[in-house]
């Protein structure tokens, strides 16, 4: 990241999916060159076709391929690409990568090493930002005896969390309630985590219960401007798994806006950070929030602030890259409308959302007014289980969240995609939800009170009559040819009708 | 003709008649059928309502997409019917198995070769009559002993297509 | 049109092609049940399959279906229909049409019967517009004596038109650039008329030279407010056809804006105009500009308008034939960015934009971030003679006019339609013009300006090695298929595999 | 293999080698050709700068977008140029004309029936020899009086196929 104008003219883009199509599509609009780069089984990738350019660099797992510095390192050399965008997974968040940019005199599209580094440890973050005056989720330091941590609890109050300091995957965890059970809980928590990690110490942490996932999108150049896009609303999770964002939330009025903004903003400077961000919070039922991390990257749901901020995040990227100033102050900024997004995966909602992997046979995406598709992939395009399963973000913007509701609803019965299950029928039926409607959720909804019923709309026999004209339809041509290729002379020119059809 | 049709366990009768007409559990219904080029969408009109739907052979069932919803749908005409209660007959798990035409026919494909493994439900011959395709399966598991037609054989009823063993 | 607040549930559509599926889609999302016609030709079209219903009404021509009145009101009664969207074309400007919905108890969702019908006759519109105190092309009445005609021509100035009284066609139309030609230039006009029209009637009228044709988006609700949205600059045509529009227009400053919006609104209240409208003008290179016409009805080109706007002009409609308010108060409107729509007709740009009939044998359709696509077709569509050539409407948006350009240009390379000849190479060419870019062109640019040279980007030698790898690959898999059809038993697999591709 | 190809009157000879290496006009070119499904959409890297194209055969010719640019592309093989000039000939415009096998082959496919009337330049035969297509067409217009051949023959050369008068 340059601190004098840097001028651009080919950027690499260390990634692949809809979002290195994004990127490429934000680098022709500024008529940047691009290279991509591609695994084994992504040769044939959309990334690859839309990109100038377009280099091998190994195997399909993430590791020989996507992870490889060293590889994409030589290709940005070899291809004489001045920048690299990281886009977000892969190489995004590792400060090695960036500083290993740098040191090749590439201008790496994101922070600084430090600034990920600082905000890579979730620790040094709390501490850091707190520092800055963030809200933390409140909690005791490491460390305290027993008798320490039975009088900190209440100060911390309840319910709260009893944390193994070495703690991980809920280990040495312990949830309390009551201050009856506290002394208890601790024990157990102690011996676990004495078990698991042969250190019992532990901390104590404010449960926040029913909190809600809200972000908010931060832009700052390298002279020291830093401006909030306001915040995006993702509580719609499964697994942690984000499956659905919007902006603005409908939890979120201006004034919360405004704070939350400007502590987002004091989050971003205690690392000088530089280039786009997002600041996690956690936002309990009494609009509380607490800073959970900063993603030193562009996020997924991105597009939903585009949408109501009428900014482009990722040209606002490379823009800063250059080393120039942001293009709108924070005045400048306004939410208009509202704007959804339903990530469309490749999985089966009906089926514990496993993941489904295939071919996309033939897929008709949705057009028309106020509907976005950032998709990685077409018709022909696989989709394998070497990479995450989202098959593209249907974006959707109305004047009002009712608008923008209905018009995903139109959006989503107008995609087809075919080849594959998808979760559009889980879309369908959150969208038919009066909670989610009534925008009464949080991170639990979809988890505990959600469940996904029998899209009302169901006409079975439709599709009964339907797939049996199909079938008579078929069978009766499929007889046709073959009688013609056992005797009559006429057929093959049938087979090369055929063959025009299928290359079509 | 007369389909037995079923999505998830709900079955439906099908009947399409020579001119077209077609019934519904033995209610007319008025339909308006039609593929959009070559591709697999397809549009239907049911008394003027109109419905889209993208649909597709899959593993000898039908995929069918409507208004954002996929169904499985499996087609069954009567002489597939018949074939498929034969393939359930308990069958000798050893020893040869020959599989016969049940119908006299013409053979539009064979998917075995001698030497190859099956398993139950493994196409193995295609036989067609009366202008339909009827699969025939392999009605248990084993080796290919024998394949005695191709393509573009007229076969009697009754006759030995392929053995398996 | 209701003046008091009607409640409708379906709505006809008395249109076919994209502008169907435009409302079609207008109504899902304000959850408005749809009732599409169609003709033979248009059984399978997309208006069809998106709406809710579709009622065969007659054979291709359009006098036997699409202009029949009494086919679509019996559809509208008989579906229960309590109002109809006229779209563009055909029925949308005929008042009888209007008039029969009233009639029915039909909501015409459009102005008035007596609003179409005023605009509708040239003469009474230039009149009744100039009495509200609207600027129309300078002239003399009609029926002058030469001498007469001779002293008016001073006041008119040079260069001017004569135009035939019952003129049309260009008979009896001369243009005088110079007072010494005027008397021979009159007679030969009046005996040209004379022998046309058997009237040598004519008069004067000022000549617009290198004029633009800018015009006005008007909104007006049943309790008189009028608005307007801005302007959209329509100067790129060829033979009076429209090929590309913009908002707002390069030439086109916020005061012309606000000036042109005022008479805009003046010549609508002229005519108690109720519903969305627009108001053309003739702008000279003085920024003078001059009435022209006004179509009381939608648009083709309204999109860049409600790029520009974030309003959605066809819901904007609905509302105001249900009788309610404008959503948006004159205030509330604000030009942000830039929009573009590039008319992608089925006709050949290198063959003097000759029209190419056939069946879209693939399509993909450009998505990502600001970009639009308002198709009355998908894969599998046919393109007939009967109707317009257009295949749909290419829009997009950015934060200036250069942005939108670049992503026009981007967007434009995405989009692959197979099965016809497109005129998307005139649009790249377009874009790629210095004069266009400049945003320095009058109506007279297509046709006397600017020539479709061959694209730089050519490049033949790729295609000319991807068709002969394609044939390669080809003719050897057709060569096997037909193998194993003569000799082995395993051909038929591989048969009913390609069905499979077929259908998929 | 080698083919003959022309654009707007531009020809390119490709060259394409047994183990796929490729020459354009004789220089040596390092490109990666796939195709993406089985649809007509293919990729193709030429050192490394990627192009992505629609491809789609029409009327014996190929049509290619690229880039927005849709080229109308003449692909012609030896044999093809051979079996070109042989069409190219005079020949009578009256009486019996046998078109005969110029190589050995097999019948891949019949296009015309007796009585059926043709144009010049009419598909008739298609005579698949060493893995490649090789399209008869008719020399001269006429009727076609007699179809010796069908679908799966193998012919000797000069072997009479069909006979137009």
């Amino acid at each position: 990241m340059a601190d004098t104008p840097t001028l651009f003219r080919k950027v690499l883009i260390a990634n692949r999916g809809e979002i290195a199509v994004r990127i490429i599509r934000a680098c022709r609009e500024l008529g940047l060159e691009t290279v991509a780069v591609y695994s084994d089984v992504d040769r044939n990738a959309m990334h690859v076709r839309y990109s100038s350019e377009a280099f091998y660099i190994g195997p399909p797992p993430a590791r020989d391929s996507y992870l490889s510095i060293e590889k994409i390192l030589e290709v940005a050399k070899h291809t004489g690409a001045d920048a690299i965008h990281p886009g977000y997974g892969f190489l995004a968040e590792r400060p090695d990568f960036a500083a290993a940019c740098e040191d090749e005199g590439i201008a790496f599209i994101g922070p600084a090493p430090t600034a990920i580094g600082a905000m890579g440890d979730k620790v040094t973050a709390r501490k850091t930002v707190e520092a800055a005056g963030v809200p933390i989720v409140p909690g005791t330091e490491l460390d305290l005896r027993d008798e320490e941590l039975s009088v900190a609890a209440g100060f911390v109050g309840y319910p709260l969390l009893i944390k193994a300091t070495a703690g991980g995957g809920g280990k040495g965890m312990r949830r309390v309630d009551d201050p009856d059970e506290f002394e208890n809980a601790l024990h157990s928590a102690r011996r676990e985590a004495e078990a698991a990690f042969g250190d019992g110490a532990v901390y104590l942490e404010k449960l926040i219960d029913g909190g809600r996932h809200i972000e908010i999108q931060v832009l700052a150049d390298c002279y020291g401007s830093v401006i909030h896009l306001g915040e995006r609303e993702c509580s719609i999770q499964r697994r942690h798994q984000k499956l659905l964002e919007e902006a603005p939330s409908p939890f979120v009025d201006e004034a919360m806006r405004e704070e939350m903004g400007a502590v987002a903003i004091r989050a971003a400077q205690s690392v000088n950070y530089c280039n786009a961000g997002t600041v996690e919070f956690l936002v309990d039922r009494d609009r509380n929030y607490y800073f959970l991390e900063m993603n030193t990257r562009l996020q997924v749901e991105h597009p939903v602030t585009e949408f109501v901020t009428n900014m482009d995040i990722v040209k606002e990227q490379i823009r800063i890259a250059r080393g120039r100033k942001l293009s709108r102050t924070q005045d400048e900024i306004e939410i208009t409308g509202a704007a959804i997004e339903c990530r469309i995966n490749a999985e089966d909602p009906y089926n514990n959302f496993l993941p489904s992997t295939g071919t996309i046979t033939a897929m008709t995406v949705p057009t028309g007014p106020g509907v976005r598709v950032d998709s990685g992939v077409t018709t022909g395009d696989p989709i394998t289980p070497y990479y995450d399963p989202m098959i593209s973000k249907l974006i959707c913007w109305g004047d009002t969240r009712g608008a923008a509701l209905l018009r995903m609803r139109r959006a989503l019965a107008e995609y087809k995609i075919m080849g594959l299950k998808t979760n559009i029928p889980f879309h369908q039926n959150l969208l038919d939800s009066t909670r989610f409607i009534a925008g009464q959720y949080d991170t639990t909804f979809i988890e505990e009170s959600f469940f996904l019923d029998e899209d009302p709309n169901l006409r079975p026999e439709i599709a009964a009559i339907i797939a049996t004209l199909a079938a008579h339809d078929q069978r009766r041509k499929a007889a046709q040819i073959v009688r013609r290729n056992g005797h009559d002379g006429q057929s093959n020119w049938k087979l090369a009708g055929r063959w025009q059809r299928m290359r079509g | 003709m007369r389909y037995e049709v079923t999505i998830e366990g709900q079955t439906y009768l099908i009947e399409i008649s020579e001119q077209g007409h077609i019934k519904l559990d033995g209610r007319e219904v008025e339909v308006d059928f039609a593929q959009v080029g070559s591709s697999g969408l397809f549009s239907l009109l049911v008394d003027n309502e109109s419905f889209e739907a993208m649909v597709e052979p899959r593993e000898g069932r039908w995929q069918v997409l409507l208004r954002g919803d996929l169904y499985d749908v499996d087609v069954v005409d009567e002489r597939a019917r018949l074939l498929r209660a034969r393939a359930g007959l308990t069958v000798p798990d050893t020893g040869e198995f020959k599989i016969k035409a049940p119908m006299p026919g013409l053979v539009v494909a064979v998917s075995v070769e001698i030497g190859q493994e099956v398993a139950v439900g493994d196409n193995v011959v295609i036989l067609e009559s009366m202008k339909m395709e009827n699969e025939l399966k392999a009605p248990r598991k084993g080796q290919i002993k024998q394949v005695n037609v191709e393509v573009g054989d007229s076969v009697e009823k009754n006759q030995t297509l392929v053995i398996i063993e």
